[in-house]
């Protein structure tokens, strides 16, 4: 890593995406793309389907090189480096669709999560040094106090695959947390949840960003989105069309328009 | 046809298998052969050939007033299964000698077994040299190593001219064997080598190692590989316009078949074999031959198989003989006696000569080896 | 014409559609709205026969259809226009048509329809050789409209036809979705942008967790503050 | 419970000889048994890290080959004029040397083939274990080539004061391969519970989500590799020192595909699995050999392959443990009970 | 310079009925997602039926090999109804290892029935071979070559000018959208396992005359498919073909000019080449069926 690399941010700023653009072939996901997120803000990032909101928390976080544009972090510049070598910063994502392992329990689901927190050498892991043995412990302590603090607490001995979407969304955030994130992307967390468990899910936020971790959101759930986030950047066929706190959002005529179509005009 | 032939084979499996656990009064000669996999054709030849000879013992009255039982096992092709196999036959079946195991390393497989139980075993097909030099006193071979038909070869090379000469043989330890052999006993008449080349096991197109030789400037190619490869390589060279001698060795050629397979393209082609099936006048003992012969096709097999299953009928008649020279049904005793036969094998005198390290010396004998020539789609001897 | 009555059907452990029962009228054009993940996509696909009913009943033209296979719905005048537009991507412009003709042995009468689809969507017509998958959102999006349309149905379902599109073409594109309608075809529209949905809609439901939670003409679900908090978040 | 149901069973497994004296079925167990660690190795990288390895065998054979010419020693020409003499050493180190040797070979080929998944990554280790046959078969100086490696010597090891311990007869081998075995299965086991068996259970569950936690792919596969090689190594050197010969015929696939049997119907993925499927394929042709044709036992073990896929897709041990607990009215599956009151 | 010459006549004959094994198994493996392990068996049983239909019956030569390739058309489908249909949604594994057990099976049933003494097919041409200067091939291969372009160029068209060909291609890109068009695609499964299988049943119709008949012929025969559709790309036919070129060119100049004992790897060290540098085949996507 060449010292330019190491350009230094204002300290606020923990991530920051610079005109960034993204071609499949001949389709334009994201056509110019350009926001940061704070240290311990909450930022949601909103728009219709297929806005390219996904196609964002892919790039930053490894899964796709951005076509043109760059991602840093912690002004760290992010190109070129491998999805797990990108989570070993801190930037922790969850997923939409497959958020959990399906065929292990949810405490082992935590346990996997806490792979960055477990990591000492195969010998003394298969000689089941005392050391270990006592990692092992913490690890499982902290597993449990993670589940607990998500509020699965029942649930921890179920496959994670037998849980409803909600249930798994919930064991998608604490694989996230146990992996000792400084930042969390949240992909749509809050999709298939019912209206009590999406509260409890705004309070989890909230808690924790109160422990400085900031937080960049994907969801469409608007009143949860309006409700907890700090800023709202709002996407449209790729381009950013409005940014800004919620109840500027909230009251924008051209996000009004692109999210909830042109019908509104006649209501 | 066939399947009339294999349900027959079935009973008399099946039958041997009753009646080994019926009868107390017979005497057990375990055989060990490639039923399944690789060598299943060579292998069930050599068995039917076995039962052939146990038949005419058991009808002229069996050994030691004893009918003579074959417990017949198949080792897979697999070296681990003939050892297993071995194991078997030896500690379940109480078999006091055993035939086997038609290939080099389904032998060599089976050797650390006979040393461990000390039960003399009657090689009868396998080539490589290194089993009777090895210091295994239970190996007694009645097939020729290489070494052996190389010399038996060397008493004929000077009359074909030979000048120069390429290999063409299969990767196996028989085809190497062959090569190293037959090159050492040629350099020394003087004889040129070139090319080696080899071909896999199960190879069927080998027409690029073919138009590599065709293109070199020796006058004979010298060829070792099973008779499917043997057809194969015929018509391939004719295909390429390949116009050189071609000699065979080792004696598995079944030229019957080669000629029914390989049609025109095996004419002028040159055999060292090991046995005369077409001439049982010639063979060092016509009688045996000619009863041989007759049985087999009375049973009903294909002719061509009668190069390879004679050996299986001279294996347990080798065996036999040995049980009644030893005058019991005894490990120890067999492989004494198997040093004190001469039996009239099909294709010579079976008697055993010492070979490899002194004190743990194996038996070896020296068959008779011929040259025949496929002319006008017949066998014929050569005649100088 | 088309009636689903208490259908349940679900994935693996999920239950995705939890007892739904709605109709749609002939010649009507009837919007199906919710949140992601309401079970609108999994209402359309259980109607096709993708997705099989756990329970319920599917009835078309007052035949029962519950449990029928995909190619018989179709023949029976279903065509489903799936969402993220689906077309074969590795297949040219014209065999992707002539895909949604795959039931017709009219061939004539095919060729025909499909000159007809041409001249409506002149863009496809000069891409008639091309591979699909190298065509814009927006002329994939015909190419299906086009490909649903090759089958003569009575009745068309469109999931998401708006889904990444730019402005312009999710205008034209709920234009020729109006025009189908006018000119006798059903229409069922499975649509994330409620609003214009709702605005061209003869009727509408909207669907909240695998359950039918409001219904009325579209000015009606416009006018419904439930509608407008879900939307705008209040 | 787990820890009593495995002294159990490995107490039933060191009794057999006392009260098994046929030295056949004595010798089935032997060679079943160092199959069986061959699949166990494999079970490591397809059931626990999801790679399909067809090739196996390849470890297998370099573990025997390895370990031959250790104790055998050897004297070979390589290019520009170099000969390496080898003078024999003990049969221990050529066991010690297989494992490495073949662990090496695991984090060479782990690093070139896990580019690939799927589908390609089984052709790429077919070809392979194909190569390595091709070498054995071809470098004859080094490996006698066809004409096979023998007078191969049985197993020793020195014990301080006690001198020199052969492993001569089916008894000392028997309990050899058992001890190997069972150290095998700790070793696998302890690895799989750790936090490099989570990682990898990750990776074969859910590789996207793996990553995004920060699990190394590249390094958690390899680790598999190398561990899974070194022990199919260690299984081979048990081969050639039991078998005393040893040939290209080794590396066949029919090998590579009895592993793979082993694992997929024993159940990949369970400990348990690749021992029960291991025991019930390896001694399923000591069973058929007295009852049928030689040809139609392989129709029947065929067969058998295709009833036991069908009837319990994801293998007999956690078909079992599935059934189980049903039996005893106990809902939940037996692997679900690890967990927090266990650690607390 | 004969003898290259000669060389790659031996290529080009060689290199069509590589291409002929490779389209078959490319159909399954590459679109099907099968490791199909029977596809060697299959091969196996076209040319018995060859040696049946004319050593056995008596039947011409010509009217047998149609006879071949329907048996073949026959047993694939046998196999997909019974034993693929089934599993279909089970993972590779599991579905790999049925078809190994079926391979077991069938080769050891081939075996039992027959023995292990190879055949030969009689065949109406002449021995002697066509020469041209230093260069000689025979008739029969000349004719094998012949016949195995033309059921290449009809499986092109099969696959990309017929309505079953386009409801194949439509229903391995997107099986659900395919279903939505109308196509049964069980019956599409079970016709392209089937025509799969029918190719294979070819290539031994073919070769069994020109090599010789026996139980584990389809043993090589099949790891060599394999080989020809990596190096081809999955999938793809035009790439099978030119793989299948491509192999037969490096098995011959190898055994031809390095050394004849490796002539079999080449194969897999060109695999193993281009699996690290290449992973997706030499010639990826384009013009894939699937």
């Amino acid at each position: 890593m060449s010292a330019v690399a190491h350009k230094l941010e204002p300290a606020a700023t923990a991530l920051s995406v610079d005109r960034v653009a993204m071609h499949f072939g001949g389709l334009v996901a994201i056509s110019d793309m350009t926001f940061s997120v704070g240290e311990g803000e909450i930022v949601s990032l909103i728009g219709p389907n297929g806005a390219g909101k996904t196609t964002a928390f892919n790039i930053v976080t490894g899964f796709l090189t951005p076509t043109q544009g760059e991602v840093s972090y912690r002004g760290l510049n992010l190109r070129g480096m491998k999805p797990q070598a990108i989570a070993d910063l801190g930037l922790i994502r969850t997923f939409q669709r497959t958020s959990v392992f399906p065929n292990d329990t949810v405490f082992d689901n935590v346990m996997i999560g806490l792979h960055r927190r477990g990591r000492v050498g195969v010998l003394p892991s298969v000689l089941g040094l005392p050391r270990v043995r006592r990692l092992e412990a913490a690890l499982k302590d902290k597993a449990a106090e993670l589940i607990d603090y998500v509020g699965l607490g029942r649930r921890a001995h179920d496959l994670a695959g037998s849980l409803s979407y909600g249930e798994q969304r919930l064991v998608g955030v604490a694989l996230a947390l146990a992996a000792e994130p400084s930042m969390l992307l949240l992909d749509e967390p809050v999709s298939g949840m019912n209206a009590s468990e999406t509260h409890t899910f705004v309070e989890l936020i909230r808690k924790v960003r109160d422990r400085g971790i900031a937080i960049l959101l994907v969801e469409h759930d608007m009143p949860m989105v309006m409700s907890v986030s700090d800023r709202i950047v709002v996407l449209n066929y790729g381009r950013i069309i409005a940014e800004g706190p919620p109840d500027v959002i909230r009251n924008d005529p051209a996000v009004i328009e692109a999210y909830l179509g042109q019908g509104v005009k006649h209501a | 046809m066939m399947r009339h032939l294999r349900t027959a084979s079935l009973i008399a499996l099946a039958t041997a298998l009753l009646m080994g656990s019926a009868s107390a009064e017979t005497i057990k000669i375990g055989v060990n052969e490639p039923l399944t996999g690789a060598f299943a054709a060579s292998g069930t030849y050599v068995v039917n050939g076995a039962k052939i000879a146990a038949d005419e013992i058991n009808a002229k009255g069996g050994v030691l007033g004893k009918q003579i039982e074959l417990v017949i096992e198949d080792n897979k092709s697999n070296p681990t299964e003939a050892a297993a196999v071995a194991e078997k036959l030896i500690t379940r079946d109480k078999t006091p000698v055993m035939m086997g195991a038609w290939g080099s390393s389904l032998t060599l497989a089976v050797m650390p077994k006979l040393m461990e139980y000390q039960v003399p075993m009657v090689v009868e097909t396998s080539s490589a040299s290194k089993i009777t030099t090895m210091g295994n006193p239970y190996i007694f071979r009645i097939s020729p190593p290489s070494n052996v038909e190389s010399a038996a070869f060397e008493k004929i090379v000077d009359k074909l001219g030979l000048k120069k000469v390429d290999f063409l043989v299969i990767n196996n330890d028989w085809g190497r064997g062959t090569a190293d052999d037959f090159g050492k006993m040629m350099k020394a008449k003087g004889i040129q080598i070139g090319l080696v080349e080899t071909m896999d096991q199960g190879a069927q197109d080998m027409s690029a190692q073919l138009s590599k030789i065709k293109a070199s400037d020796s006058e004979t190619v010298i060829v070792t590989a099973a008779v499917d490869q043997l057809t194969l390589l015929f018509k391939q060279a004719e295909a390429l316009g390949m116009k050189k001698r071609i000699i065979t060795t080792g004696g598995s050629q079944n030229p019957d078949q080669i000629i029914a397979q390989a049609g025109a393209a095996a004419n002028g082609t040159m055999h060292l074999t090991t046995f005369l099936p077409w001439f049982p006048d010639k063979t060092p003992n016509p009688e045996a031959t000619a009863y041989f012969v007759s049985e087999w096709k009375k049973r009903g097999f294909e002719f061509a198989g009668c190069t390879e299953s004679f050996r299986g009928y001279d294996g347990i008649r080798t065996a036999a003989a040995a049980i009644e020279k030893a005058g019991k049904a005894d490990p120890e005793a067999i492989r004494a006696a198997l040093w004190q036969i001469d039996v009239k094998g099909l294709n010579g005198d079976i008697v055993f000569k010492k070979s490899g390290p002194a004190g743990k010396e194996s038996g070896q004998s020296q068959p008779n080896v011929y040259l025949i020539e496929i002319a006008d789609g017949k066998v014929a001897m050569k005649s100088f | 014409m088309l009636e689903l009555i208490n259908a349940v059907c679900g994935y693996g452990g999920v239950t995705a559609l939890q007892g739904i029962s709605f109709e749609v009228k002939a010649g009507q054009l009837v919007a199906l709205i919710g949140a992601n993940g309401a079970g609108k996509s999994t209402t359309l696909r259980a109607i096709s026969g993708l997705v099989p009913l756990r329970s319920g009943v599917l009835r078309f033209d007052n035949e029962n259809l519950t449990g029928a296979r995909p190619p018989r719905i179709l023949k029976s005048g279903i065509a489903h226009c799936p969402e993220g537009r689906r077309v074969f991507p590795h297949m040219s412009v014209e065999e992707n048509l002539d895909m949604g003709a795959y039931l017709r042995s009219d061939r004539s009468e095919v060729a025909a329809d499909r000159d007809r689809i041409y001249g409506e969507f002149p863009r496809l017509a000069e891409r008639r050789k091309q591979a699909a998958g190298t065509l814009s959102g927006g002329e994939q999006q015909m190419l299906a409209i086009g490909r649903a349309l090759m089958s003569r149905p009575r009745l068309v379902m469109f999931d998401e036809p708006s889904l990444g599109l730019a402005p312009n073409i999710v205008e034209r594109t709920f234009a020729i979705i109006r025009r189908i309608r006018d000119t006798g075809t059903t229409v069922l529209l499975v649509e994330q942008n409620a609003f214009a949905a709702l605005d061209m809609c003869d009727h509408a439901y909207l669907l909240e967790s695998g359950r039918i939670v409001l219904s009325g003409t579209g000015a009606e679900l416009i006018a419904n503050p439930h509608v407008r908090k879900a939307y705008l978040g209040g | 419970m787990r820890l009593i149901l495995s002294i159990l069973a490995i107490a039933a497994l060191a009794s057999v000889p006392l009260w098994l004296s046929d030295p056949y079925l004595l010798n089935a167990l032997i060679t079943t048994g160092i199959f069986v660690i061959g699949a166990m190795s494999l079970n490591l990288l397809l059931g626990f890290t999801g790679q399909l390895s067809l090739g196996h065998i390849a470890f297998f054979g370099i573990g025997a080959y390895v370990s031959a010419l250790t104790s055998l020693g050897f004297d070979v020409g390589l290019p520009f004029g170099i000969r390496i003499v080898h003078e024999p050493w003990s049969p221990l180190a050529g066991f010690v040397m297989a494992v490495l040797v073949s662990a090496l070979c695991g984090y060479l080929v782990g690093r070139l083939s896990f580019r690939v998944r799927g589908a390609y990554f089984v052709i790429v280790t077919i070809s392979f274990a194909e190569v390595v046959r091709l070498v054995a078969l071809n470098w004859v100086e080094l490996t006698q080539g066809p004409l096979a490696l023998t007078n191969i010597p049985p197993m020793s090891v020195g014990l301080p004061g006690l001198g020199e311990f052969i492993f001569r007869t089916k008894l000392h081998n028997y309990y050899l391969v058992l001890g190997v075995a069972v150290a095998c299965y700790l070793l696998i086991a302890r690895l799989v519970r750790s936090h490099v068996g989570r990682a990898m259970r990750g990776l074969m569950e859910n590789e996207t989500l793996a990553v995004s936690i920060g699990i190394d792919v590249t390094k958690t596969l390899t680790l598999a590799a190398v561990v899974s090689a070194g022990i199919c190594g260690a299984a081979g050197s048990l081969y050639a020192h039991y078998i005393k010969i040893i040939d290209p015929e080794v590396f066949a696939f029919i090998n590579t595909v009895t592993m793979v049997i082993m694992v997929v119907a024993g159940g990949k993925g369970s400990l348990a699995g690749p021992v029960v499927g291991g025991l019930i394929f390896g001694l399923m042709p000591v069973a058929l050999r007295p009852v049928m044709a030689p040809e139609a036992q392989w129709i029947a073990y065929g067969a058998a392959l295709i009833v036991i896929l069908f009837i319990m897709p994801r293998g007999i041990v956690p078909a079992l443990t599935q059934w189980m607990p049903r039996l005893r009215r106990v809902r939940r599956p037996s692997f679900s009970k690890r967990g927090i009151e266990e650690s607390a | 310079m004969s003898e290259l010459l000669q060389h790659l006549v031996n290529t080009l004959v060689l290199g069509g009925t590589y291409a002929l094994l490779g389209i078959g198994l490319t159909l399954i493996f590459g679109i099907m997602n099968v490791v199909n392990f029977t596809h060697g068996i299959l091969y196996t049983f076209g040319a018995y039926v060859m040696f049946i239909v004319v050593q056995k019956f008596g039947l011409n030569f010509f009217v047998a090999l149609p006879l071949s390739v329907a048996a073949g058309w026959l047993l694939g489908a046998l196999v997909e109804l019974t034993l693929l249909r089934p599993l279909r949604g089970s993972d590779i594994d599991t579905t790999m290892l049925v078809m190994i057990g079926a391979w077991i099976a069938m080769q050891s049933a081939t075996l039992w029935v027959w023995g292990g003494v190879a055949k030969s097919v009689p065949t109406p041409f002449p021995d002697a071979p066509l020469s041209i200067g230093p260069v000689s091939v025979s008739w029969l291969r000349l004719f094998v070559l012949a016949a195995a372009a033309a059921l290449i160029v009809l499986t092109y068209v099969l696959i990309n000018r017929t309505r079953l060909g386009s409801a194949m291609r439509a229903t391995f890109q997107d099986h659900d959208t395919a279903a939505l068009m109308g196509v049964n695609v069980d019956l599409i499964y079970t016709s392209t396992f089937a025509l799969g299988s029918s190719l294979a049943a070819a290539a031994g119709a073919l070769l069994g005359p020109v090599y010789v008949v026996y139980p584990a012929m389809g043993d090589l025969a099949a790891v060599k498919a394999f080989a020809i559709v990596i190096l081809g790309g999955l999938g793809n036919i035009t790439g099978a073909v030119i793989g299948g070129f491509i192999l037969a060119l490096a098995e011959e100049l190898g055994a031809g000019y390095i050394s004849s004992g490796y002539r079999d790897a080449m194969g897999f060290v060109i695999i193993i080449a281009v699996l690290i540098f290449r992973p997706t085949g030499l010639f990826p996507r384009a013009e894939r069926v699937g």
